[in-house]
């Protein structure tokens, strides 16, 4: 059977947890910046990287994903595939036109 | 794990979370839209992007990351038990988020002075990439701004509920579910800001 | 037991109207949506009569050009969003959801009224654009920009309401996905849930996953007509296409929502009547999954003719093809079901067997529109209409009526009349194929969509749909009459009339309000549509 | 068959595909619904009163995805090889501009000449840029199995070489508003000579195909700002400067006329001012003119160009 586990069964993080979590997102942010800074180019690989991974950190700690059973987990894979597979489809319009 | 009470923190979690689902297409569709738009017209939206204060996006930024800190310090503190703190860490992400809504209606009444918005007499005159991107905007920031005020409500509900000890150390899954919507809304104004005020 | 009082009579603590429309049970939210739905239902295939009768002359005297825009796009909301999409779902997976996984009732039983309030407002909305604002909107259904930015009519509202309607509807699925995952009775593990719930949990996802694309498509398009923000309007850089993609990311999907509850309805209904098990259970399980992942990758095959780039032209007519597969999959199935049972042949099977051949002949349909040499001839004709038509309503309709037919006695715990449903099956499949068939020959001929006139050359094949449309009026009319009066004069059903092995037939008929502690199904009890008798 | 003319090498190349995919359909429609019938009377509950308890066969689930996936790509892989014909036009065509409006077409030929039905050379192949100045709309003719969308900005492309002498119907297949079924032209197609002979026959020459009655000339010297920007802006497509009625009320003496318009729901009568005239094309759907629907687009002019119009309508006395 999937995910009938619940948060209770596990021990809570405490607040330290979080507020590292939070400066690293403060450092990404910050790094983020300097790279729009730097060009363009930079930026938009910024943009692609970074931006992603403070998503994931917020998903992952704030939101708690970390702590659930596999059925959460899976439930937002499903969602974010299934955008990446409207984008992609997509672009196979928009990008040969 | 079985409480005696008939309820299921889980399921309401699960339903929330599904319900975030739906959140999360709402606004990858409008990420999507952008993308596509963005590829007919980039060096418009270079432009247009250079237009905007990225000084304020970035304050804006802050602001809400510390109020998602702040959220989910609050639970920490409420499976602990400590009603005030709870109670501290919730009021200061209200205060967070009026914070964002004041610096974001500046923003906005900066460009409406500068008669960017959409169908003004001015950015009729700029090409068309650009009246695009302007329209993307607001769309985008005035949605996300709509579901600030949401979260802002369900939160202040919440909170409002935890005075009253409806929500306790022991029954907590309402918190839970307004940190979560909370959360999302962040996650997504960290999308905003490098596609509008940094890499655009 | 005996001594229960069915949820039909008020046992609340609420009187008259009110024990329904404040009820948070999931049985009587179900029958509110039957009833509110067969009304909608009701007001559109009246208007599909008129335009029929419109067709029927040349020169038109009935209406004019600008009411026939209105009625066809009304007639097209009202049977997309008032009808299919929400049809099978709100109101057999409402009522026997719970119960066929052996659940006291929906997760958020709140939620659920809520949907239905959703529905009932979304509903209001979209007729109330008809008399306010510049008048009923004339875009079709689709609402293609730019022309739904340009028109003067209520676009506004009726978006609105359609953006409400797709609210209700994702509530609806939140709600089935949790209940599934969080309240199967003991004993029932996923592959032994009747194939209702599987096709139910496949239709909750799309709905999930496509709605909110039409929600911020429909909010965009309002936003559009307010403040002008450009991104559909090509004169400001915006690109119409745009919509086109978007609208149909979700619009594809859609379809599919509006068919799979349909096809898990013929899979409870085809092992019962053939005395044995469903041939391939876990094949259909898959299939109805695969068919909500696939069906949601085909969307542009809406767009081949828009001017779309070359790739995409391939690969959408390439994974429309494989979208079929599922489906052909599940067709064989059933009949495969029919082999070697003891057919006890009643009117439910007779309309189960309907709904195959003419869904058959929809989706052979829609396989050649597939085909890009062929939908550059056929696009935006009659034949699409004709396809549609055959698996809208030849396929979710005809699922519709034969869900209607199986279950009716045990959600009124009464019997019709079932030598009146014989009858009224003739001139209503009759008609049907008339009136479809004929539309399609139209399309082939070259006559489009949407037309209020048409040339002289397509007349004697209106004439011969439109008479086909009265047959099949006639046969409606005696379908409904048959059941309305089996409502109220009906003899009364027994607990399991068709000998039925699902956990809806261990209940009365009609069921007690509270339909609870009753179930706790022993994992030795038969309890799904795969297994008449458990063995291991 | 009569009703599926085919008069364009296209059409052999779409309908070739049809008739492929509607025998394989036919063929497992008939072998499906046999079947049924044959089961539910072999295996009816009289003839065969205990069912056998069968949960499935492996085997067989393999066959019926396989054999229908091969069979499915095959249409795939006809439908797209056939359609690559169809699509890519040869580089000896002749490329004509075709402008949609609602609801009318004009087709405008390389060396400048306008016409609004499309005159064609038999076998020669024609390239079609089709492009629309207002809302989206479907150029679509039957007979060569063609059909194209004309959308706003942009230029979409396909093309056709006609196979028979005679004329064709050119339908709109995309909803464009209240006369989107009246939306309809011709293809004339003629022997290369007489097409010549009008193409290069100067602005007097007789249109090819049948003796069609020429459009009134108009006299493009000396029109009045406001009636080139009214012709432009396809405000001609809906009303008349003559008195006739069409989709739009006539723009003839409107000055001064007392009229009744409705606003919202209530009906209102008012004088005719420049005030109107001014609301009526900016904002046409505030006051709506009784009678007619509110199908007038908002095609926003800017401040000279309804300054001019609005000068122009004042002198339609
Ligand atoms: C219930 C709704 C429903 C369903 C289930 C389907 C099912 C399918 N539809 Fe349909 N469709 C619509 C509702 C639906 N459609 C609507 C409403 C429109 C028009 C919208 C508008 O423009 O207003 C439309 C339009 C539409 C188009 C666009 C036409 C155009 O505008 O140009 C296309 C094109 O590919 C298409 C294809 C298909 C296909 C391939 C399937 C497949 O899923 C069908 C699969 C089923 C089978 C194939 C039959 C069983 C299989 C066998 C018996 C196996 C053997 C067969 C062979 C080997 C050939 N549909
Ligand atoms: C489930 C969906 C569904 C159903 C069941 C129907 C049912 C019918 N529809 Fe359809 N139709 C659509 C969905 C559906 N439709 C959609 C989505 C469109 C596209 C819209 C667009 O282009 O935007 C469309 C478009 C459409 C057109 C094309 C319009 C055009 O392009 O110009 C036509 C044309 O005739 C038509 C006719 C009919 C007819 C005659 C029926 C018949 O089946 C009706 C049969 C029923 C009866 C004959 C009723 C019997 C009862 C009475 C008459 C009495 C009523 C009395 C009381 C209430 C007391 N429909
Ligand atoms: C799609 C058809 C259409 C086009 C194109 C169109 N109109 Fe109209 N127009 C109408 C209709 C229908 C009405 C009557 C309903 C109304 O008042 O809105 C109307 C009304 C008017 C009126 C008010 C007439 C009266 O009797 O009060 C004026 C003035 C007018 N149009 C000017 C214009 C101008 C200038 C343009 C070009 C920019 C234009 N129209 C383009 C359809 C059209
Ligand atoms: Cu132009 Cu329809
Ligand atoms: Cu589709």
């Amino acid at each position: 059977m999937d995910a009938h586990t619940t948060s209770e069964a596990q021990a809570h993080p405490g607040y330290g947890t979080f507020i590292k979590v939070w400066v690293v997102l403060l450092l990404l942010t910050g790094t983020l910046v300097g790279l729009s800074h730097v060009g363009q180019t930079a930026a938009v690989w910024g943009l692609l990287t970074l931006t992603p991974l403070k998503a994931g950190l917020v998903f992952y700690f704030f939101m708690h994903l970390k702590y659930e059973g596999p059925l959460l987990k899976a439930v937002v894979l499903v969602t974010l595939g299934t955008l990446l597979i409207f984008f992609a489809l997509l672009f196979s319009d928009v990008a040969f036109r | 794990m079985t409480e005696h009470v008939h309820r299921d923190d889980f399921g309401s979690r699960l339903g929330m979370w599904l319900f975030l689902v739906t959140e999360m297409v709402l606004f990858g569709g409008l990420f999507i839209a952008y993308s596509a738009m963005r590829h007919r017209y980039p060096m418009e939206f270079h432009q247009a992007g250079a237009e905007l204060n990225a000084t304020l996006g970035i304050i804006n930024t802050v602001v809400l990351l510390t109020s998602s800190l702040t959220v989910v310090l609050s639970i920490v503190a409420m499976q602990r038990g400590d009603k005030k703190r709870t109670i501290g860490f919730l009021s200061s992400t209200l205060v967070l988020g009026l914070v964002f809504l004041i610096i974001k209606a500046f923003e906005w009444s900066a460009k409406f002075h500068h008669g960017l918005y959409p169908n003004a007499p001015h950015l009729a005159t700029l090409p068309p990439g650009e009246q695009v991107f302007f329209g993307l905007y607001f769309s985008m920031t005035g949605l996300h701004g709509l579901h600030i005020v949401a979260g802002m409500g369900v939160l202040a509900w919440v909170l409002y509920m935890v005075i009253q000890n409806q929500v306790r150390a022991d029954r907590y899954v309402h918190l839970e579910n307004a940190g979560l919507y909370w959360h999302l809304v962040d996650v997504i104004w960290i999308f905003l800001l490098p596609l509008f005020y940094l890499a655009a | 037991m005996t001594a229960q009082p069915s949820f039909l009579e008020n046992t609340g603590s609420r009187k008259g109207i009110l024990a329904w429309i404040l009820s948070t049970d999931h049985k009587r939210v179900g029958l509110l949506y039957l009833y509110s739905m067969v009304s909608f239902f009701f007001v559109g295939v009246t208007i599909g009569v008129i335009m029929r009768l419109v067709q029927l002359t040349t020169f038109q005297h009935l209406v004019t050009a600008q009411t026939y825009n209105a009625l066809f796009t009304l007639h097209g909301v009202i049977m997309i969003f008032l009808f299919v999409v929400p049809g099978l779902p709100a109101v057999f997976g409402n009522f026997f959801l719970p119960i066929l996984i052996g659940a006291k009732d929906v997760a958020f039983p709140r939620l659920n009224l809520a949907s239905w309030y959703f529905f009932m407002i979304g509903a209001t909305l979209a007729i109330l654009s008809l008399f306010t604002g510049g008048g009923a909107p004339d875009t079709g259904w689709t609402f293609y920009a730019p022309f739904s930015i340009k028109t003067g009519t209520n676009i506004s509202l009726a978006v609105f309401g359609a953006f409400i309607l797709g609210f209700s509807s994702m509530l609806t699925g939140i709600n089935f996905i949790t209940t599934i995952h969080r309240l199967r009775a003991p004993g029932m593990t996923w592959f032994r849930m009747p194939l209702m719930s599987w096709a139910l949990y496949s239709t909750s996802w799309i709905q999930l996953l496509a709605t909110p694309i039409l929600a911020i498509t429909l909010v965009l398009v309002i936003l559009e007509r307010f403040f002008g923000i450009g991104i559909f309007d090509p004169a400001k850089g915006g690109d119409p296409l745009l919509y086109q993609h978007l609208f149909w990311i979700y619009s594809h999907p859609a379809v599919y929502i509006m068919i799979l509850p349909a096809m898990g309805a013929i899979s409870e209904i085809l092992p019962t009547f053939c005395k044995r098990p469903i041939f391939g259970y876990k094949a259909i399980a898959y299939s109805s999954m695969s068919i909500a992942a696939v069906g949601s990758l085909v969307w542009a095959h809406h767009m081949f003719t828009s001017g779309m780039s070359n790739v995409a032209q391939m690969v959408f007519s390439l994974l429309t093809m494989i979208v079929a597969v599922p489906s052909a999959i599940k067709v064989f199935n059933w009949v495969s079901t029919l082999y070697k049972g003891a057919i006890d042949f009643q009117p439910p099977l007779f309309f189960a067997l309907s709904f195959i051949f003419l869904f058959c002949i929809g989706g052979l349909t829609g396989v050649m529109q597939g085909a890009l040499a062929i939908n550059i001839h056929i696009h935006d004709t009659y034949f699409i209409v004709g396809h549609f038509h055959y698996v809208m309503f030849g396929g979710t309709g005809f699922a519709f009526f034969a869900a209607l037919l199986y279950w009716f006695p045990k959600m009124f715990g009464k019997m019709y009349s079932k030598k009146a449903i014989y009858a009224s099956w003739f001139p209503m499949f009759i008609g049907f194929n008339m009136l479809y068939f004929g539309m399609m020959i139209l399309g082939m001929m070259g006559m489009p969509r949407r037309y209020y006139v048409h040339l002289p050359q397509f007349h004697w094949m209106h004439v011969f749909a439109t008479v086909g449309s009265w047959f099949l009026a006639l046969g409606l009319l005696g379908f409904f009459g048959t059941l309305l009066y089996a409502i109220f004069k009906g003899e009364k059903a027994e607990d399991n009339p068709w000998g039925g092995v699902t956990l809806e037939w261990t209940i009365p008929s009609p069921p007690p309000l509270r339909t609870s502690k009753r179930f706790q199904p022993s994992p030795r009890a038969p309890i799904t549509s795969r297994r008449r008798t458990r063995r291991d | 068959m009569e009703w599926m003319k085919q008069a364009s090498t296209s059409a052999e190349k779409s309908d070739a595909v049809f008739f492929f995919v509607f025998g394989l359909s036919l063929l497992f429609l008939v072998f499906i619904t046999a079947l049924m019938i044959y089961f539910v009377i072999r295996y009816s509950k009289k003839r065969h009163p205990k069912a056998a308890q069968i949960e499935g066969h492996t085997g067989l689930e393999i066959a019926w995805t396989t054999i229908p996936l091969v069979l499915f790509l095959a249409i795939f892989y006809y439908g797209w090889t056939n359609y690559e014909y169809m699509r890519l036009a040869p580089r000896d065509s002749m490329v004509i501009k075709v402008t949609a409006r609602q609801w009318s077409w004009s087709f405008e030929y390389p060396n400048g000449k306008q016409s609004k039905v499309l005159f064609a050379p038999l076998a020669k192949p024609m390239k079609l840029e089709v492009r629309s100045a207002d809302v989206v709309h479907g150029f679509f003719v039957p007979s060569f199995r063609l059909k194209i969308d004309a959308v706003p900005s942009r230029a979409n492309t396909t093309w056709f070489e006609a196979t028979k002498l005679g004329s064709y119907d050119i339908e709109c297949t995309v909803i464009c508003g209240v006369d989107h079924s009246l939306m309809l032209s011709k293809v004339i197609v003629v022997p290369e000579d007489e097409f010549k002979a009008w193409y290069f026959g100067g602005e007097n020459a007789p249109e090819p195909g049948k003796n069609l009655p020429a459009p009134a000339a108009v006299n493009p010297v000396n029109e009045p700002v406001g009636l080139v920007i009214m012709r432009a802006k396809g405000c001609l497509e809906c009303h008349s400067i003559d008195g006739k009625p069409m989709v739009g009320p006539t723009l003839k003496g409107l000055l001064g006329l007392k009229e009744e318009v409705l606003v919202g729901k209530q009906t209102r009568t008012i004088t005719v001012d420049e005030a109107y005239l001014r609301t009526s094309i900016q904002d046409p759907m505030r006051e709506v003119v009784k009678g007619y629907p509110p199908a007038m687009p908002l095609d926003p002019l800017t401040d000279q160009e309804l300054t001019d119009v609005v000068a122009y309508l004042k002198t339609l006395k």
